[in-house]
């Protein structure tokens, strides 16, 4: 499946933006240990996804053609 | 009416975002707009500025600024409901960079009024911490030999 | 060397009255000038705004501010100098209106910066509170019929 | 003995400025008692003296020649 990775700041230097093909995933847990294996890096920092523009605060369902964004801590202001 | 055109007013999302420093001019404008308004006693006003720090030897020259635009303004938009409905307000506007802020330009205006001082006050304060917590936003401080690192809100 | 001056002009006796109303233009030419303070990272600013609050079916169109000059502005230098010693201030400006300020125009204007967030928003507060509380200066609301009510803080 | 009022906000309605003559006066507690007995409507009033620009906060002594100021509560900012 075809999953848009959108990513910001600090994670942009290690996940390029754009459409990822994953398979055998079906929710946002999944997803986020597959980016890990994939981006060892990614295991070590603190970040939080949104998927379709809502921040994922639970494991949450994932289909095909989803938008996920991966951020790292908030620095505005 | 007054009343019913403010409730669908704030009904609407909002932009924050501007382009580059916030400038005083900008912000003497926004002060002045407020001289019609004569039930309001107090302004409170928040001011991010950049700081030229040095870590390990280089000078912090900028910041560069970007968000999850469409996420920030709606999370934004929550947070404005939330402070309208705790504290008895007349106004609350609030700015933020994106794009290239240099050390000692302005990135952040948040500007709170009422008819006393204390909800202004409060929420000003509320609202800077709520939006440095809460809203996707990233500054990527640039040094001056062209490296750069990410910041990091305490 | 900047240490020394700075100590040496903290003990002046500063000026903290003007004549009139606050305008927004001076408050942007105050905030401008602290774009070469680069270890500033935070500002909070207060303004008072005079209210055209209705008393018995009157409405105060202005408030005429008197003052006891030199009491106030001793008053103001131990309160800077207390701030000061509290809070890791970059800077602090006050000034206050004398005479005629009309309603809607700013009476107030309390400025404070520090390299992060939490000493300019406390120290802005506590002197807000402190010169509303301890300097001797009277305000005299004045309504359209000509007659007055002499303004008292809460 | 000739003190010099000054007086401020709501009392300067009551008490006019200048010089004022008193007899048999060594303190600013029986300054502020003949005050209040050549102005009645002060007794009622909550002030404050300075004491040539100095706030008394306890009775201080008076001599020839001082500037009392009369101040009602602070209403400032």
């Amino acid at each position: 499946m075809e999953i848009d990775i959108v990513t910001f700041g600090k994670i942009t230097e290690i996940i390029p933006n754009g459409m990822m093909s994953f398979s055998g995933l079906t929710d946002t847990d999944q997803l986020k240990a597959t980016l890990e294996q994939r981006y060892p890096e990614l295991a070590g920092m603190k970040y939080k996804l949104a998927l379709n523009k809502t921040l994922v605060q639970e494991n949450k369902p994932v289909i095909e053609g989803a938008v996920i964004a991966i951020m790292p801590p908030f620095s505005g202001g | 009416m007054a009343n019913y055109r403010k409730k669908m007013s704030d009904k609407r999302i909002k932009n924050i975002f501007i382009k580059g420093p916030v400038s005083p001019s900008f912000i003497a404008d926004s002060i002045g707009k407020h001289s019609s308004k004569t039930s309001i006693g107090a302004h409170q006003i928040f001011l991010g500025q950049v700081r030229r720090d040095e870590v390990d030897g280089k000078t912090v020259t900028a910041i560069e600024y970007t968000a999850f635009e469409d996420l920030a303004l709606e999370k934004m938009h929550a947070i404005r409901e939330e402070i309208f409905g705790k504290y008895p307000l007349t106004c609350m506007h609030i700015y933020h960079s994106l794009g290239t802020v240099k050390s000692g330009e302005l990135c952040f205006f948040v500007f709170t009024s009422s008819a006393h001082r204390e909800p202004a006050t409060q929420a000003c304060a509320e609202v800077v911490e709520r939006i440095k917590k809460e809203l996707p936003i990233w500054g990527k401080e640039l040094f001056e030999d062209n490296t750069h690192q990410w910041k990091e809100n305490k």
